[in-house]
Order: structure tokens, then C-alpha cells, then sequence
């Protein structure tokens, strides 16, 4: 098991025909992933540049033809809303939107119309995610995962990797690892994501990388507390961050003395989490809590 | 990105928020021909730099007359609030006020939505009323849709106190007007403070933040007219222009060189945890190409404060070895003078190593060894 | 037992400054409907006019002081949306509207934001409903109706009148009457409201009157042939109605050869259902249904 | 309430739909000047009035010299049209027509939402169009919130067959707008019929219709305006401003008031299976007090075609005593020559007997007893 994606998802591309939309997807064809098809408006060919893979203009048609059910999202920001509600007239239950600087309204309203439903965003502004030997949606490095049972969530891409290579390399592999996003609104929240890994048996432990601005940690700190059943382990970028200053991702901001690194950490301790000073720390951390 | 007052009060015209008679003035003449054009010469003039402070700091100030007019505004144009000189200033003619409100829309990504902000008590740091006497807060939750409905606003003004129940219906409309604006113009703020009641009843935006979401600036060309170079510290500016996310901090002389937002966060994080301390947040965004990693050394290089340079890339899908190739590139066209401490690893790595260690630059693999070397050159060129 | 009231709700009027809405409130009130609150905006009094009910200008003060759980809607036309919001925001899960005249797009607006929820609004553009003996929430004359077992569905008000004094004299007694009212897009249709007395014990037949004018009949006859467990007798109006002319209620109006009288009548019939040719047969047809 | 295609054209033009070169005109002299004003006088002339099939009953006519405008809109102007007579005609410049297609949006009540449906086929009957070649309409369901999305306009214009590929953007953007003014006018249909390509490529509103819920005209003030006396019949026109619902029927000769909608159609049916032919559907409305069931019998008795009137009320919250002194004032002002059956029932109903057999006028108290009685007095007459 895993969550969300595995080695049956069927991925659609929207926003293929771009170099680096084509780059990543031959990416993860290398990594296994299955890839039904890529859609651009753009395409006037069969095939999306020199891959093997079927090229549309419209999501429908490759959901007609392929069984298409996850989405993954290169388009440009000021198309990226058209494309999210493309793919949610479509049936598709995961959307994958790797897309930065989607304005933050346009989430606002994707938000508003998904509420309730049983639909999975994870991202925008994210590097997508991977369950590791199975399925790689997005644009995370392949060779640095490794299959196993700790799941990872997290609002940043290199960090990310810099935190999963040492997982890696102290013999801990992954579940899952989900970027959900440096934004302001994402999809899926750190909540979202923890009642996922709290259902699946394969992930065994929990890794959250959080950072300044917003109270998304504060809430999974409340969820953890209440009712996740692992261990967790966490890490807090931007102890260092000025107020009122955003710092690189649009949602990482202190404002009005809300969404300090201190007040997250502090939450997270307070409800059993394990919070590492520098992210060397991490695989300590989730390896002692293992063996408690 | 924030727009400076007389900006705002632009905006609200356009919207239909009365605003206090007035024009910007980049000069004493032009102040001075602005107090002219009033029916008498009672002025208040208010220096325009994008940060707050400014009433405390001696920007804003009253005129009575044309002497005081030139006298003032020659005092504060030329004027540096923190780290900016004031270039401008907004003269307006003086308001009768009788009573000073609050009133603000903002994004609240906690709720997915957005909120409306009011308080009969004006010209105040919001925050520190709702600290103190948060019974004086009103605030209205807001759904993307339906948006704000009328009976919301209602629900508010059935609260006003006795004496201001007959400037409801006034407030009403200001209400609905600035949410149109924070709306229409993908705001993540729009602030009247204060909104004032003049001795002869009317209501007006005396005061006015606002701050559009940077991702919809495509769709709002009206308001990107308004960044003016004098509003922006120069090293951000350049960055910007160069598609570089780069934040300027006070007091550090570690510049940093990173790519990605969080693992950027991060380096200055582990830099501080060891002692020493961060000049900038930088990150490199998505395309780490040679060019890039050059223009992003330039404007550590040009930040005076800098005395060691550090870059920590993780090659996730970024090519070690283009990092390389730039930081050399840089190396030969900026001639660095500076101490420099440099973290690669990932993909392509072991050919960044070889291109480095031709040119001797040594080189870390592990970040919190390489932020430990970084503390220490930054300290021994301290002293 | 009964659909949507009984004799436990708790009603907070919208729009009671009018003549009209005190009137009918007055009359609620008579007939030992539980009257908790009268709303509205202009009200400058502890109490609705000579009435002995507490008066508010916003319907939260209703709810936080009087449990409101029920609201009845007499607000003009251009400021329905926003009192339905206000009811929907505050919380309360019944909402009938009397109003005539609010425009499409309005109601299409509640609907959409209502989706899904469980939240009953009943109207607009319609006579309200009872519940005989127990609660009457709207405008219908209440001495017409007796307590019993028929449930009633209509979209028109003196129709329902005419044919409830046919049941009464007949002798049939009603659990509940529900005008939902004429509008082309209703809070509840047919298929809502059989759905409810298909659950409530006390129903054992239902009169269903319906009228030209978009599909909410066909459907009902779908919901009965493959859901409905009881008897079903219809009445629909509007046989000799011209095409493309609104007949007074801005629903009924046959559009592009849809929504016919004839169309109705034949898939109820198909349906099971016994269609009356004139309001005198109900109480007949009922009655030979009961008895089968 | 439905608009000439004149002022739907009007509409289209204020929301940037590209329409043809025209101008209404009430009389020949006003056509003749608005084809002179055009580089040439060739003209097409189209009868503006409420009701389908002017072009059948030849009211759509070309004229290719200022002679031919003279003599073909003096015919139009005039010219009978259904209950209609024509009172002003659209000219406007020939277009050179390349391709005719269809499109339109409508309230779809039954999926609480709206529709866009769009043919490359135009100028046709669509819903026979649906119902022959249902593969060339496409249908579009759009919800209230978020409204048109711009994905389902591509996925249509995708559908496009590769000679039309061209005109994409034109098509977008007038889907765009036409969808636009759907929506802020509160419209239950707008549509483009035919919507041309010109032979120069450009995309032309050339016929188009537009209906705007009655419920809304009162946000749609500039609408109101576009009521034009002479486009309803004038009892229905009479009807409506006395606050009374009422709907002309052909036929008939029983002139019908009743007390609610449901009830007077009820009314119209129980009529019609006893033989009967009712002349018109009148439905007092809410208030039915004295004064205004004296207007609905004006109305009634005006109507040339009735020979009988059947009144039939059941009182539930409407008063009979109220409902009979307004059938007696209503007997003593208008003198009354027509038959009459009255029906009452319900609240303060014995008063109103008395009232009523005071004056020797008999009542019926049901429904169907009345009905026969009606039906019977309107054949005896009839003969």
C-alpha cells in the first residue's frame, strides 16, 4: 500500500507540450510511472514531442481513451484554474499541480467548489510526489528515494530531497513522500496528507517539513495530538525569517506575529512530535521514535 | 506588492471610496502649486515610502499655510524613514474629523477564504486592539462564493453604538466598495485607517493600505504601473528583475546562495544555529542554468555587508555541474574578493568536483559541515 | 410523526414588519404554531407590531436567544437571496420561502451552495406547509386541513386548498401538506418531499399536484416507479395551457415542446400512479388506493 | 419579457458582440435615410416584432437600391404578423455570409444551471436540428459557481471541423461575451442566430434574440426601457400593469377569473373536458381585494371573444365577502351584459352569499358544478 498514487495510476500531463513538462514526464517514464497521455492545447501532433505517449487537446479525450485518473498540472499560472476545473469536470480524483504563482483567488475558488468532495489536490507550487519503486508524479529526483515505510510530507522541494537522502542513506526508506506546497492555499493540508498515512499500513512513521507562515502545522499538531496513532518527526525552516517578509514560497510569510517557526515547534512539541534543531537530526529522531 | 498611499487612494477613487482632496507632489513647487489649488492653504502633507512608522518617524505633518507648506514638505522630501529616502509626498487638504473608524478586507488562508475587518475605533494598530479590547473587533468571515452577502455587512452595522447607528448606511457602502476593489484587483489587503466621519457626516478613506498577491500582477497591468524604483531596496529590485528570490536582512555578513525557498530557510537556520549570521534569504527558483547562478553571486558580490559567501545547492533535478559552470563563470567576470564556502550535491555532481578542483575551489558535500566552515571565515574576517 | 414541522419547531419570521407577514403570523400563532422570533431590518421595537413576539433586526440575535430552528421567509423579491443566506449562515436547516418573484439566477445560486447539505428549504413562491394539528409554517388557510395520513405535494396554493377540502370532506386527513411552489427552480421538488414521506410512518398515501412546466413530475415518476412504497394519486394542471406562455406562475410555462401536461401524466401513469382528470376524483382515486 | 432583435443588438453591441451595420426605423423615410447613410443602399429590412416566423410571412426582405428600400419597407411597415402589426423595422447593411452557425445560452431549470448551445450549423431551427442531427449540437452545462470556465468553450471549439479551425478565436470570444451578458442581465435565453462568418473572416451577430427573467427587471432597469407598447397585445399589457396575471387564449369563449395560478389553469382544463372553450387564463394574484377583482373583470369584459364569465374563487386566505363586493361594484360600473357564473368558496363565504343573492346573483359553491353551468351558458349563446 501507499497513498495516492501507486504503480496502477494512470497519468494524464496537462501542460505537455513545454520543454520542461516533456523533460519531467520522460523522467518518469524512466522511473516506471505510467504515463496515458499528455494534453496541451497547443498539440497539433499524435504524440507529445519525442516520447511515446499520446498527445490531446483536451483532458476529456484522454480520459475517454485511457483511463486517465490522476492529473498532473505543468500548466502556466494564469491557465493553471482553467486547468484544475478541466480536470474536475473530468472525474479525475488526483490532481497533481506542480504550477508556482497561481493567484491565490483562483485557489480560493477551487478550494471553495471541492470542499466536501472526494476529490485529492496535493500542491500548487509543489514538486509533486512519489511512492518510491512504484510511481513518481512530479518532479522530485527518483534516485534518492528509496521503497520502505516512513511517509514524508512537506512544503518544500529541495528540502525535501536534502532531508530524504539522509532517510536514505540511514536505511529508511519511504512510503510516500508528499510536496504539498509552498502556498498560501494548497490542495492538501499536512492534516490531509496525516489522515492518509494514519490509514495506510505500510508507513510505519511520519516525517513533516514545515516552515513559517500560515497555522497548517499548528492544526496537524492538534490532529497529531488527537488522534494519529505513529510516530512523527518534524522540522521547521525559517527560525531565522524576518516578519513581514515572504520568504521565496508565496505562503511563507510571519504576519501579524502569526506563523513563526517558534509557535509551530512549540505546538508540534506539545503534541508528541519529535522536532529536529537541523535537519541532520531527522533520521535520528524517527529512528528513536521507531524503537520506543 | 504594496502600494503607497496616494496609490491606494487612487484605486479607491476609481472604485468610488471618497478620498480627502489631494495630489502627490515630488517636489516642494508641485506641493506648494497643490496647497494653491485648495480654497485655503490648511494642508496636511505626508511623506509616501512603503513602510510603516512614517507618523512617528516626522512624515506626516500639518500646514496651515503656504509658508508651512514649503517649509514642511522641503523637510520631508529628502527625509529617510528606515531604510528609505522619501521622495514624494501626498498634500490633502485637512479633514474635519469627528469620529475615526476602522475597515479592511484580507485574505485569510487559514480559512480558505477571506475576512472583513471593522471597528468603530479608528486610526489604531488594528492588532493591539484586538489584544487589548477584542470586544471592539468586528470581524465577518467571507466565502469565495457567494462572497460577501449583503446581510453580513447588516449583522455588523446593527452593532454600531447609538451615535454612529446614522452613519450605517455611509459605512455600508464604503464596505461594498472596498470589497469590490480588494476582489477585482486580487488584493490580499485593502485597509482604510481610518476611515473618518467628518463634522458634516460624510465618510471617507482618510488613510489606505493596499497589497496585491504578487501571482496576480498578470491580470492586474494597472497596478504593476505602480512600482516606482524609489519604493524597493536596490539588491531586491535587481533580484526581482532577475527572477531571483532574494530577501535582505539586517545585520548578517554570510550571503547565501541557495536553491529552493525551504532548503534556503534552512541554510540561514543552520548558518544562525552555529553562530553566525545570514545577510540575505536567497533562492535560485526553478532553473538553476549558469547564467542564473552568475546573475544571483552578482548580488551577493554588490551587497556590501558580505563578507563569505555560501551556496548549498542540492541537485534534485538541478545539474550540479551547471551550478558549477556559473559559479566559475562568476568567478572570472565579478573577480570575488570574498571568502566563498560551497555545498553541491546531487545530480552530476562528481563532474561539478572535477571542474571545481581545477580551478582549486574545494568543495562540501554536506551542508552542516559546509555552514560551520561558512561561521567560521565569517568570524575570523569579523574581527 | 410528520415531514419537516411538527409540533416542536421553533419558527423565526424574516420580513415580519409588513402587513402581511404579521397578519399571516397572527394567524400562525392561532392556529398554535410556536413563533419565536419576528426579523427584520427596519424593526425599531422589542416586539412585531401588536403581537407578542420578539422583534430583531438580524436573525443570529433570533437563534442565539430563541433556538430558532425554522425560518420562514416573507422578505420582498430583491432581498430574498440575501435573508435565505442569512438563514443558511446562521445555521438554520429549514427554510420556507414565500416570496414570489425571486429571480433564476438567485435561486440557482442557493442551490448550488446548498448542494449537498442537509439543509431543506421549501419555496419559493409558494403557500409555506402544515402539519394539521401541529405546526403551520406559511400562508395556507388552516382550517381546511385535518390531522391524518394523506401527505400532499403541490406547486400551486389555492389548487392545494380546492383539493385538501375534497380530502377532508372525504374524509382523509393529511400528515403533512408541502407547497413547493411555482418557481422554475425550487428550494425542494417533488422528488425531495417523497423521498421524506416515503420515510415517515404516519404517511400512508400521497397526493401529488403538479402542473405544466419543466420535468420535476417526470422525475418524481422515476423516484416512485423504482423507490416509492406507497400509494401515489396526482392531479396536473395546465392540460389546455398554450405553448411559450408563462401561466402565472413563472415555472409553468411549456418551453421547446417540454414540460407538457401530457408528458407528465403519461409517465406517472406508467409509474404507477393514479392521475386524476379532475380535482373531484382524488378523494376517490386515494381511496381505491388505500384500499388495494 | 423578450427584446426586439433591434434591441438585443443593441445589448450585443454594449457587451463588444460584433453585430452589422444598422439602425431601427418607424417609418419609409427613416429607412431611406439609414441606407443612404451606408457606402451603398444595399440593405436587408427585417420586421421587428414580438413573435416567431416573420420570415415566412415575407416581413425579412432585401433591398439592393434606395427605390427597392422605399417600396419594401413601406410594404413591411404595416404589414400584419400574427396578432401583430408591424410598427418598425431594423435596417441594416448586406453581409457577405460565408458560413452560418448557432449559438446560444439558456437557463436550464431542470439541471439548475445554465446551457450554452453552440452548432456550426446556423440559421436553423435548432431544437429541430436536435432532434435530426443531434451529432451537430453540442451542449455545454455550466454551473452558477464557477460559472463558464474556459476549458468547456475549448473543449467545444475543439470539436470543430478543420475548414471552421480558423475561426476559433473569433467563436471563443463571442461565446465569452454573449456569456457575459447572459448572466449580468439576468437573461433566460441569449441567442445568436445566425451567428456568420464573413467572407472576410470575421464573426457577426447577424440575427439574435434575448429574454430576461421577469423576476429580475428590476436590477435591469435599462432592460424596462425596451418595453415597446405596441409589442403585447393590449388586454395582457392592460393585465400586467394592474398587477393581474393574465394570458390571452385563442378560441375561447369563456373569459375565466380565478384566485391562483394552479387553480386557474385547473379552471381551464375542468372547462375545456366538459366541452367548454375558455378564452383566457386570469389569475388575481395575491391580493384580491375589491378594487382588484373589479380590474380583472375589466379586463374580462373588454375581451370581445367571451360570452360567458366564470368566476372562480376559493377563499383561503382571500376574503368572498371582499371578492363579492368587488364583483357588485364591478356589475354596477361597467354594466355588465355577459353572462356570468360565479363559484365561491371558503373563508367569510356565507356573507358573500348573502351579498350576492341580495342582488339576485346566484352562487355556486363547487368547482365543477360552476364549470358546467359555464360551459352551457357559452354554447347556448354561441348559437
Amino acid at each position: 500500500m501507499s497513498i495516492i498514487i501507486n504503480s496502477s495510476s494512470r497519468i494524464a500531463v496537462q501542460g505537455a507540450a513545454g520543454v520542461e513538462g516533456q523533460f519531467h514526464m520522460s523522467e518518469m517514464i524512466k522511473y516506471g510511472t505510467k504515463i496515458v497521455a499528455g494534453i496541451d492545447p497547443a498539440f497539433q501532433t499524435d504524440k507529445v514531442g519525442d516520447l511515446d505517449v499520446p498527445a490531446y487537446t483536451t483532458l476529456k479525450k484522454a480520459v475517454e481513451e485511457h483511463n486517465a485518473d490522476t492529473s498532473l498540472i505543468f500548466v502556466p499560472a494564469p491557465f493553471a484554474y482553467d486547468a484544475i476545473m478541466e480536470a474536475l469536470y473530468c472525474g479525475i480524483k488526483k490532481i497533481i499541480v506542480i504550477t508556482e504563482g497561481i493567484p491565490v483567488n483562483d485557489m480560493m475558488k477551487i478550494k471553495q467548489y471541492t470542499k466536501g468532495s472526494d476529490v485529492v489536490i496535493v500542491g500548487p507550487n509543489c514538486p509533486g510526489l512519489i511512492t518510491p519503486g512504484e510511481c513518481k508524479a512530479g518532479i522530485l529526483p527518483g534516485h534518492i528515494f528509496k521503497k520502505g515505510s516512513i511517509g514524508v510530507i512537506s512544503r518544500s522541494g529541495t528540502l525535501t530531497y536534502e532531508i530524504v537522502q539522509h532517510l536514505t542513506e540511514a536505511g529508511l526508506g519511504q512510503s510516500t513522500c508528499v510536496g504539498i506546497g509552498g502556498d498560501p492555499v494548497q490542495g492538501s493540508t499536512f492534516v490531509d496528507i496525516l489522515k492518509q498515512f494514519n490509514a495506510d499500513d505500510d508507513t510505519k512513521a511520519v516525517v513533516m517539513l514545515g516552515e513559517i507562515g500560515g497555522v497548517e502545522e499548528e492544526k496537524a499538531a492538534d490532529y497529531i495530538r488527537d488522534h494519529f496513532t505513529k510516530p512523527v518527526a518534524a522540522f521547521i525552516a525559517g527560525k531565522s525569517a524576518p516578519p513581514g517578509k515572504t520568504m521565496g514560497h508565496a505562503g511563507a510569510i510571519i504576519s501579524a506575529g502569526k506563523g513563526t517557526a517558534e509557535a509551530k515547534i512549540s505546538a508540534l512539541k506539545e503534541a508528541g512530535v519529535a522536532v529536529a534543531v537541523i535537519p541532520d537530526d531527522i533520521a535520528d529522531l524517527i529512528k528513536s521514535e521507531l524503537n520506543k | 506588492m504594496n502600494l503607497n498611499e496616494f496609490q491606494a487612494k487612487e484605486l479607491f477613487s476609481k472604485f468610488g471610496l471618497p478620498v480627502p482632496n489631494g495630489k502627490v507632489a515630488w517636489s516642494t513647487e508641485e506641493a506648494l502649486g497643490i496647497a494653491k489649488s485648495f480654497p485655503e492653504p490648511k494642508v496636511v502633507i505626508k511623506a509616501q515610502v512603503l513602510t510603516g512608522g512614517r507618523g512617528k518617524a516626522g512624515g506626516v505633518k500639518l500646514a496651515n499655510s503656504l509658508e508651512e507648506v514649503e517649509k514642511i514638505s522641503s523637510e520631508i522630501l529628502g527625509m529617510k524613514i528606515k531604510e528609505f529616502t522619501v521622495k514624494k509626498v501626498l498634500v490633502e487638504e485637512q479633514m474635519s474629523i469627528e469620529k475615526e473608524m476602522y475597515l479592511s478586507f484580507i485574505q485569510d488562508r487559514d480559512n480558505r477564504g477571506y475576512r472583513m475587518i471593522f471597528s468603530e475605533e479608528g486610526g489604531v494598530e488594528i492588532e493591539e486592539l484586538a489584544r487589548t479590547q477584542p470586544d471592539k473587533v468586528m470581524m465577518v468571515q467571507i466565502e469565495p462564493f457567494p462572497g460577501l452577502v449583503p446581510f453580513q455587512l447588516r449583522e455588523v452595522l446593527s452593532k454600531l453604538s447609538p451615535e454612529n447607528k446614522k452613519h450605517a448606511r455611509g459605512i455600508y457602502q464604503m464596505m461594498n466598495k472596498l470589497y469590490k476593489l480588494f476582489i477585482e484587483k486580487d488584493a490580499t489587503l485593502t485597509e482604510i485607517n481610518p476611515l473618518i466621519i467628518t463634522s458634516d457626516g460624510k465618510c471617507i478613506a482618510c488613510d489606505g493600505k493596499i497589497s496585491i498577491d504578487n501571482s496576480a500582477l498578470y491580470r492586474n497591468k494597472d497596478v504593476i504601473e505602480y512600482r516606482l524604483p524609489e519604493d524597493e531596496n536596490p539588491l531586491e529590485r535587481e533580484a526581482r528583475e532577475k527572477q531571483l528570490n532574494y530577501v535582505k536582512l539586517d545585520g548578517g555578513n554570510i550571503g547565501c546562495l541557495v536553491n529552493g525557498a525551504g532548503l534556503a530557510m534552512t541554510t540561514m537556520d543552520v548558518i544562525k544555529h552555529f553562530g553566525g549570521e545570514p545577510a540575505n534569504f536567497l533562492d535560485l527558483g526553478g532553473g538553476a542554468k549558469a547564467e542564473h547562478v552568475k546573475n544571483a553571486l552578482k548580488i551577493i558580490v554588490d551587497d556590501d555587508d558580505v563578507n563569505t559567501i555560501f551556496i548549498n545547492i542540492f541537485g534534485g533535478i538541478v545539474r550540479c555541474d551547471l551550478v558549477a559552470e556559473g559559479i566559475l563563470n562568476a568567478k572570472k567576470e565579478l573577480d570575488i574578493k570574498k571568502e566563498m564556502v560551497i555545498r553541491l550535491l546531487g545530480t552530476n555532481d562528481k563532474i561539478a568536483y572535477e571542474m571545481l578542483e581545477k580551478e582549486n575551489i574545494s568543495v562540501f558535500t554536506a551542508m552542516t559541515a559546509a555552514a560551520k566552515e561558512a561561521v567560521k571565515l565569517s568570524k575570523q574576517q569579523g574581527v
